[in-house]
């Protein structure tokens, strides 16, 4: 599949209420040596309950400046968590569906 | 049903006067642009005959003085006049700014053709005037 | 800035992280040199069975970036036919920093054959093309 | 001595390069019709497009990419793509009004008519970015557009009423005659010539030409701060020449030669000369701007190889481009249409765009990721918003002032 077939697609919890859309995928470089870097494996998804839209790099902690535009742009994203693809319980037309007993983590990096 | 009538009335009325401030605007506006182009090349031709500018820049300005002048002669040509006093106001603009379109045409020919040119221009420029306190002055 | 009063638990990352659309997609890629390759208009990700439990099942990883009619199905909707993707597998990158780093020379990816044609039909052509400017 | 030589190039190259058919027509139509008291708008734009080139060229130094890798990264493919349709386009118009001014200078030398002209000097333009190297066509045009220094010279030798002058430019009254919404038409057309989006591709693409590092960042900075605002305050001389000698006698600028007239009555036919070749060199180095930047902005959206310091076959699409932005702007040109029209308005069309470029290009100078240490301090980033406000405020009220004014008539 390609990437894009999962940013933007809604997300459910195991009731099968919303809890917002894909803003992104996270992948960490924690598998076997392929080529020189190690495989990336899809590790969670970023999970924005208010809006798909960019986040234009303020998802990271260290990027808090111009002051103003932080603070819009975190605004829109209040309530970014990360879903850890382990809690995912299977993905289909309708989405991301999470596994009962998912855990919200906190979405930001350094 | 009365205020959706007034409102029409008002419209028709906005609509006529917008039509009567056209060709006064139109023809002021075409009037300004005639006497600026002919302000410009007098401006060049004095400066020529001074020996401070060259013949490529008097001829270059000139022909654009001439290009502008022409412009808004064919602009004045396509306003229509409904009212007797719209027409006045027009023809005379449209005559004052023939007159100057000439005079640059005669202008430009001299400087092309090496002589300086024997322009009359305190007389257009008079005549331009004239026609523009007409436009302003009009019933 | 909510998200810091809640302090949700943090996952442990046992290696470097890169969120997809963040520090991938849309970045330059570069050969070898340094030279400008293509920009990484998608990524092809492992296979996730749709419709069926993950239980068990490994993490997708990241095969390949891609190129080609990838970009245009983003900007206006829809998915690319996977025959016209053009791809640079995962073991052909050296590094992501600001730009993604191959180990391979832009004349050896397949999404740069534009490019070739261009340089080869016209610009070698004219005179003065294949030298340094003066 | 090397070092200071190089300081006083970058200097004077800049203020060369600030000034562009753009400049040259919308100061004198603003001078012959405003007066000095738009020149406020001028001091706004030259502090703004000192900010935002300081602000992209520092990106490009810190992390190699350019402005359009950077627009494509930040907002994405569609979000880019609507931008990059935009920029292409204003750039085109602006390298169309920048051909036409070359055309239309050689025709102040030679009196030969402007069509004979344009494809000579799309063709010339070329020439240059085919096969000459980078730092010596920014020179030469920079060096030799400093000409334009006799307008600076005229308004001395007009011998002007100073405080007459001095009053106008601080108390900013709209003239008689003239309403409030042609005033703010051209106080958006003049902000929007100063910070032309073209000059920042430019730049950043220059940094990364000439391969900066961050040493080079001081250097950058000085050519910048002390080089444009040199080259904004000759745009006020052109703004004053107009506004001394054509606004009494009531005449409008609606073409290029009437932006000499003055200069032939402060200094004759040596100064008209000095005057033409600022001309010509001011022109055809913003069509090298330009013209290469049709070439930045398309290859580093769709991440193809670019520059000058490759080989052509080495930057193949860029280069073909660069063909055809110029084979288009012949085109347009010999349409037979105004090439002072199309500055009038690709001016504004700059302004309405400026907010999808500067807004990314303020974003990632604060990334760490891509700045290292070297992202915005608080200061830059205080009056970096107060720009952003302003930039946006002229690009949303640009159109409707258009309209109302009817571009400014």
């Amino acid at each position: 599949m390609i990437l894009s077939d999962l940013l933007g697609v809604p997300v459910t919890d195991p009731a099968g209420a919303p809890l917002g859309r894909v803003a992104d995928a996270r992948f960490v470089l924690d598998g076997p040596l392929d080529g020189q870097l190690a495989a990336a494996r899809l590790f969670g998804l970023l999970v924005s309950p208010h809006t798909g839209s960019s986040f234009l790099g303020y998802e990271r902690r260290t990027m808090r400046a111009p002051y103003p535009i932080a603070v819009v742009l975190r605004w829109r994203h209040r309530g970014i968590f990360l879903l850890r693809w382990e809690d995912v319980e299977r993905v289909d037309r309708d989405g991301v569906h999470a596994r009962p007993g998912w855990t919200r983590y906190d979405a930001t990096i350094d | 049903m009365r205020t959706w009538a007034a409102a029409v009335v008002a419209l028709l009325l906005a609509a006529a006067l917008a039509g009567c401030s056209g060709v006064r605007q139109g023809s002021a506006s075409s009037l300004d642009q005639a006497g600026s182009a002919v302000r410009t090349a007098r401006l060049a031709v004095e400066l020529d005959a001074r020996g401070r500018s060259t013949h490529p820049v008097t001829a270059t300005a000139l022909d654009d003085a001439l290009t502008k002048a022409s412009q808004a002669q064919s602009g004045i040509a396509a306003l229509g006049a409904s009212t007797r006093v719209n027409r006045r106001i027009r023809d005379e603009a449209a005559r004052a700014i023939d007159d100057a379109v000439r005079l640059l045409a005669d202008a430009r020919d001299a400087v092309d053709a090496g002589r300086a040119p024997a322009a009359d221009w305190d007389r257009v420029e008079a005549e331009l005037a004239r026609a523009t306190v007409a436009t302003g002055e009009a019933p | 800035m909510t998200d810091e009063g809640e302090r949700l638990p943090r996952p442990e990352y046992r290696g470097r992280v890169l969120d997809a659309a963040l520090h991938l997609l849309d970045r330059q890629v570069q050969d070898v040199h340094g030279e400008p390759v293509q920009t990484a208009d998608d990524l092809e990700i492992g296979d996730v069975p749709v419709g069926e439990s993950l239980e068990g099942a490994e993490r997708p990883r990241i095969l390949a970036i891609l190129n080609g009619t990838a970009l245009s199905t983003r900007v206006v909707g829809g998915r690319p036919p996977s025959s016209t993707l053009e791809r640079i597998p995962w073991r052909h990158v050296a590094d992501v920093g600001t730009a993604i780093r191959l180990t391979i020379e832009a004349d050896d990816v397949d999404a740069t054959w534009r490019e070739r044609w261009v340089r080869d039909h016209i610009i070698r052509r004219i005179p003065g093309g294949r030298h340094d400017p003066e | 001595m090397k070092g200071l030589f190089a300081v006083a190039l970058g200097v004077l190259t800049a203020i060369g390069g600030f000034l562009d058919i753009g400049d040259l027509v919308t100061s004198s139509v603003v001078g012959s019709r405003f007066g000095l008291s738009l020149a406020w708008v001028v001091v706004v734009g030259v502090v703004g497009i000192c900010l935002f080139a300081q602000m992209s060229g520092r990106v490009a130094a810190a992390s190699g990419r350019a402005t359009f890798e950077i627009i494509r990264e930040r907002l994405g493919p569609r979000a880019g793509a609507a931008n990059l349709i935009a920029s292409f386009l204003i750039n085109l118009m602006t390298l169309t009004a920048e051909v036409g001014g070359i055309a239309l200078s050689l025709q102040l030398a030679s009196s030969v008519a402007p069509g004979a002209w344009i494809p000579v000097a799309a063709f010339g333009v070329w020439l240059v970015i085919w096969r000459v190297k980078y730092d010596l066509m920014e020179n030469v045009t920079g060096m030799l557009g400093l000409a334009l220094v006799v307008f600076a010279v005229a308004v001395f030798l007009l011998h002007p009423d100073w405080s007459s002058l001095a009053t106008q430019a601080l108390t900013s009254p709209v003239p008689a005659g003239e309403s409030a919404g042609t005033y703010w038409y051209y106080a958006v057309a003049l902000f929007g010539s100063a910070m032309t989006p073209y000059e920042v591709f430019f730049f950043s693409s220059g940094a990364v030409e000439e391969k900066w590092t961050l040493k080079d960042l001081a250097q950058s900075r000085l050519n910048v701060l002390v080089g444009f605002p040199l080259g904004g305050l000759l745009t006020l001389a052109l703004a004053a020449c107009a506004a001394l000698v054509l606004m009494p006698q009531n005449v409008e600028v609606t073409s290029l030669s009437q932006v000499l007239l003055p200069i032939a009555q402060a200094g004759g036919k040596l100064a008209v000369a000095f005057a033409i070749v600022g001309f010509v060199a001011a022109t055809f180095g913003a069509a090298l701007e330009t013209g290469l930047s049709t070439g930045y902005t398309l290859a580093q959206f769709f991440g193809w190889s670019w520059g000058k310091f490759r080989r052509p076959t080495r930057a193949a699409r860029f280069h073909l481009t660069i063909m055809i932005g110029l084979v288009i702007a012949m085109g347009v040109l010999a349409t037979g249409v105004d090439p002072v029209q199309v500055t009038e308005y690709s001016v504004v069309f700059s302004a309405i765009a400026l907010p999808l470029t500067y807004l990314p290009i303020l974003i990632v100078a604060n990334d760490p990721e891509y700045m290292g240490e070297h992202v915005n301090g608080r200061i830059t980033n205080v009056v970096g918003m107060v720009y952003l406000v302003i930039i946006l405020v002229a690009a949303i009220a640009a159109i409707p002032l258009m309209i109302a004014t009817g571009a400014g008539a």
